[in-house]
């Protein structure tokens, strides 16, 4: 199976307060169909940027063989991919990782929690599983500025969007509005965020779709474990590139000492 | 077409390519990407006594041409590895080098015996160098007693070819060389990683959570092959070289410095397929400049190295 | 807009931001791009006592974010500079660092005792550490009793505070910076140049004609950070940190990392209108990351170093 | 004055064997009148390459507001040269240096002798210099495939060609031609070339250009430097890229010990 491709930007243009949509084409888009699995990409010309970076697939149009990423420009990697123009090519690796499970889900009333740039992933989870399922999604940005896909989302449920400052949607953090009325929930966003959502939730089935810094980004270099919650876990850890980034809420934790 | 063949101690290597330890984990997963077969050896992430869970993350930090990396050995353990990494690699033609680490001389002697009398090890490294391990590791690495003392243990009960892999934290990395050479050292690795640290700026704290961590990739290739020159002007040993190696001619710039060998690690992240590349555009690399071989890969006027 | 003063011995600094010894030459050729009047201060290429030519070309190679050089001191000799150098940045409102070399003791000795008696010197940067000179020079900065015995001696005849300028070529960076501390050195630079090479693949011999020269440039970016780190931790000696800075944000990381102020070497070959482009975008940097003046940019839960 | 400028690449094409020649448009031509001098060009990204590349001044039209580079890829640095395209922007810091004296020459006969990539800066320097004098071009190139600007040179007046295996104009090396029929010669090439070349002519007035690895390419590192053949030279030495590198041939000493 193809692994990896010079993709051609289709296009890359802002969206929200320093956040960029990039679409991607090529034939490597045949094999992403797991939502919650990512993109690894190369940075910059030749070795000068040793580390790939790994951004969400957050949309993937099979007919047209293209996949969008959304991402916030934060340092150098993501400010060069800003400056991409349509008809240049970007190397990707992936698509990596283990997704959001959905194959299974059916009838079920489907939270999807996500905040900042941890929305992306959750988009192209929203559209699979909208199809058989009833999906409300709870979407947490700093300020007005730094929203986005909020009509994307809205077509494929009730969708409330929260910022930090209240300058857009409701003031305050997701899980001031998340009540236990679901039958299963799929968040991704800041640690902290996952922390509190895991804790609201801690009854209802979930997954977490989680954030390291990164090596290899296939599971080669111990760069990007998590522990597990299980003392008796055979191993006592995971790999949030391999085994993730999406885990069950309760497998991983979140926040180590 | 160049002969890529080198014969080293252990290691009849069919081209002079290995990935470097702790960058290929025990092969599984660049498997899924092309056949190990093509390979001259691998060489496998480090083997402690017990499991060990390594550092807190993040543990990965990018710098210019290079990264920092503060795993702190994760690993199963020797006897895990032995049971369920090591069949894996029999079904490979391919010789394998274990890495070898611990936090005393009793631990690196244990996994040493152990590890070397499994039929697909050919050869140890000896990880002196490690500086993530804060107990020890970096002391062995930067102490020539120390690390001659060390060398001399583990070879009493290695069934295997012994290199020491060599730190470039130090001074006088010929005294280094020299003294596990006399310990009985059947080869040398060189070079590991620089210590080196990167800072958060939003958070005003090192990026790595274990604050240092080892510097590699390109950054640091000048110091390796300046390292392994002056080893190599010095003594007669094998030398698998290594650090920030990503082409062909980066590997015949090696060998010129006085490698016999060549290991790719921190490449490997960002192009999976590096090794099989570079072993193929060798003979072409070699035969540019005028080499037929790899023990021709010489300086001017200097002979073969073995 | 947030304060850039610094305050170290011997200088007063509008800005922490100095050219790098060997880097900016004596400022005549960096004069004809900006009104020097701008730095915080210009540290000058090195004097010895005699003129010197220096080494065979080539002198220079590149490097993966970096670029080797064995200049090999070459200088017109302390009363050629001190006639026709110095009179020239007298004419600007910077305070001047004299870098000053020599191969023995009593060459530094004579060095500094000449140049720092000069009204426009406001401190000496003692070179320790240069790479490229056989006799003595890598001695005295890679062992700490040398380092600290030629210390005390140029503190005795120094009119002006001196700075130590550290080589990273060592094992234990805080061993060097606490011998010369305690010797009586008034600050530290650090760090100089790593000792490194890069091959000819046509030639078949190094690049460099004295085969090895000194790493510069962002590739040692993380050395020089882990050093400084490590010596802050260690010592309140006020340190003016370099290697590998190329922004505003490089600056701040090495602010955080220890630094009191910084000096840009390499990086003003590639750009030579980095120094004041760095300057000027340090204010807003300096806010972004939430610091109002150069005194603020410390790590979470470190006091300030002075 | 303007001393450095990001210029647009108007075309870069191959014209001979791994020699291309790149014609770049901005305000900073304006600078560029004398011939020899040379400009420091930067290479990739950001800060991966710390050196620049020094390339001389082949042609340059003050109308067009454009100059043209030749030259041969031989490393990383002119092989990304070799991949601009019309359009892109390369970071110029130049002209450096001291060029050919051309002002006062007038009615000599004058030959310029060049070698491979040494035969770009004569170019612009005949053609300052045809207007006043006479012209004769010696140019030797390695093999048929890498001769190149022959017709421009005609242009200018006789020209030879020669090449080391004979597969083009006369087989030989550039002094194999060389009669001191002349008042004054400039030459660039191969530094055994100008040693030869200086040698055979040391009876006549000359003019050499040098090349050296470079660091800041602006007289402060130190990196470029020649001896001077006069032992009471109050330097003894010769910055090439600022005193250079363009030299009076018995200023300097070709080959160091
Ligand atoms: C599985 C996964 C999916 C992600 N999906 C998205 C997404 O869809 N949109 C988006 O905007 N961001 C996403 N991120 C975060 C994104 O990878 C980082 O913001 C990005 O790598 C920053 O790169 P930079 O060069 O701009 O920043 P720099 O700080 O310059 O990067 C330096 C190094 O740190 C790493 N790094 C920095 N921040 C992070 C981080 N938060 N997580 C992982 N590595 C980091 C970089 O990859 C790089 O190796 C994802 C992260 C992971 C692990
Ligand atoms: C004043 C001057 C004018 C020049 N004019 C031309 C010209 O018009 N056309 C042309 O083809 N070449 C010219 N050269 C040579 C040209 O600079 C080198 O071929 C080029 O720098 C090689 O760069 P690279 O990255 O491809 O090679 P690499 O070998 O990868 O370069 C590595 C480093 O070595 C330096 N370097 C390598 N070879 C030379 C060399 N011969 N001279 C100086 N530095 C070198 C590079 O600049 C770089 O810093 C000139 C050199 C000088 C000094
Ligand atoms: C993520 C990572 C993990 C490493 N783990 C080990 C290890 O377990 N044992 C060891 O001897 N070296 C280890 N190294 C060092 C490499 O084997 C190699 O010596 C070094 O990275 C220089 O080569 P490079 O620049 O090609 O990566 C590791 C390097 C990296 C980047
Ligand atoms: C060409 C060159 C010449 C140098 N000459 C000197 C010198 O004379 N004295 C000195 O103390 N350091 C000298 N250095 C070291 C620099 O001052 C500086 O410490 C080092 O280059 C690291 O900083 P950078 O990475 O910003 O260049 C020189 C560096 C370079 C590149
Ligand atoms: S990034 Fe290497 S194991 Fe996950
Ligand atoms: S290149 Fe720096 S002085 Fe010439």
């Amino acid at each position: 199976m193809m692994k990896e491709q010079w993709m051609e930007v289709v296009s890359n243009q802002p969206i929200a307060l320093d956040t960029y949509e990039m679409t991607l084409h090529g034939e490597l888009v045949s094999t992403m169909t797991q939502p919650g699995q990512f993109l690894h990409l190369k940075i910059g010309e030749g070795f000068s940027h040793m580390l790939r970076r790994p951004l969400s697939i957050a949309d993937v149009d099979q007919d047209d063989q293209t996949v969008k990423i959304i991402y916030k420009v934060i340092g150098e990697g993501t400010k060069w991919l800003s400056q991409a123009k349509p008809g240049d090519q970007i190397h990707v690796l992936g698509p990596r990782g283990h997704g959001f499970p959905v194959e299974k889900v059916t009838g079920a009333h489907i939270y999807l929690i996500g905040g900042g740039v941890g929305v992306p992933p959750l988009y192209y989870l929203g559209k699979k599983l909208a199809e058989r399922n009833r999906v409300t999604a709870v979407l947490g940005f700093q300020t007005m500025d730094a929203v986005f896909y909020e009509d994307k989302f809205q077509e494929l449920g009730e969708t409330m969007i929260l910022t930090d400052d209240g300058s857009y949607g409701k003031r305050g953090l997701v899980t001031d509005v998340l009540e236990a009325d679901m039958d299963l929930y799929y968040t991704c966003g800041p640690l902290g965020m996952l922390h509190a959502v895991t804790r609201k939730l801690k009854d209802v089935k979930g997954y977490v779709s989680l954030e390291e810094r990164m090596g290899c980004g296939i599971g080669a270099c111990f760069a990007c474990v998590c522990k597990t919650t299980d003392p008796n876990d055979d191993r006592g850890y995971r790999k949030i590139c391999k085994d993730g980034p999406v885990f069950p809420a309760k497998e991983v934790v979140l926040w180590q000492i | 077409m160049a002969d890529l063949r080198v014969s080293l101690p252990g290691l009849d290597l069919k081209n002079p390519i290995m990935p470097a330890s702790g960058c290929f984990g025990f092969g599984r997963e660049f498997s899924e990407f092309y056949d190990l077969n093509q390979l001259g050896a691998i060489v496998i992430k480090a083997a402690t006594g017990k499991a060990r869970y390594g550092n807190p993350t993040p543990r990965v930090a990018e710098t210019p041409s290079g990264m920092l990396n503060a795993i702190g050995l994760q690993n199963p353990g020797v006897d895990q590895i032995i049971e369920t990494e090591l069949p894996f690699l029999m079904s490979y033609d391919v010789p394998v080098v274990a890495n070898v680490a611990g936090s005393t001389v009793e631990e690196y002697v244990e996994v040493t015996e152990k590890i070397s009398r499994h039929p697909v090890v050919h050869a140890i490294e000896l990880n002196i160098s490690c500086p993530n391990v804060k107990e020890g590791g970096i002391q062995f690495g930067t102490d020539p007693k120390t690390a001659a003392y060390l060398t001399e243990k583990v070879k009493e009960v290695s069934d295997k070819p012994v290199y020491v892999k060599l730190s470039p934290n130090v001074t006088d990395i010929v005294e280094m060389a020299k003294a596990v050479a006399d310990a009985g050292a059947d080869g040398l690795s060189m070079i590991n990683t620089l210590t080196g640290m990167r800072f958060d700026l939003h958070q005003k704290r090192p990026i790595i959570a274990n604050e240092t961590g080892g510097l590699s990739g390109p950054a640091i290739k000048p110091i390796a092959l300046r390292m392994i020159y002056q080893v190599r002007q010095a003594l007669d040993l094998p030398i698998i070289g290594m650090g920030g190696i990503t082409s062909a001619e980066d590997a015949v710039e090696f060998l010129l410095a006085g490698a016999n060998a060549v290991a790719i690690g921190t490449a490997n992240f960002l192009d999976p397929y590096v090794c099989p590349k570079v072993i193929e555009s060798l003979p072409e690399t070699l035969e540019r400049y005028g080499f037929s071989s790899i023990h021709e890969c010489r300086l001017k006027g200097e002979g073969p190295h073995e």
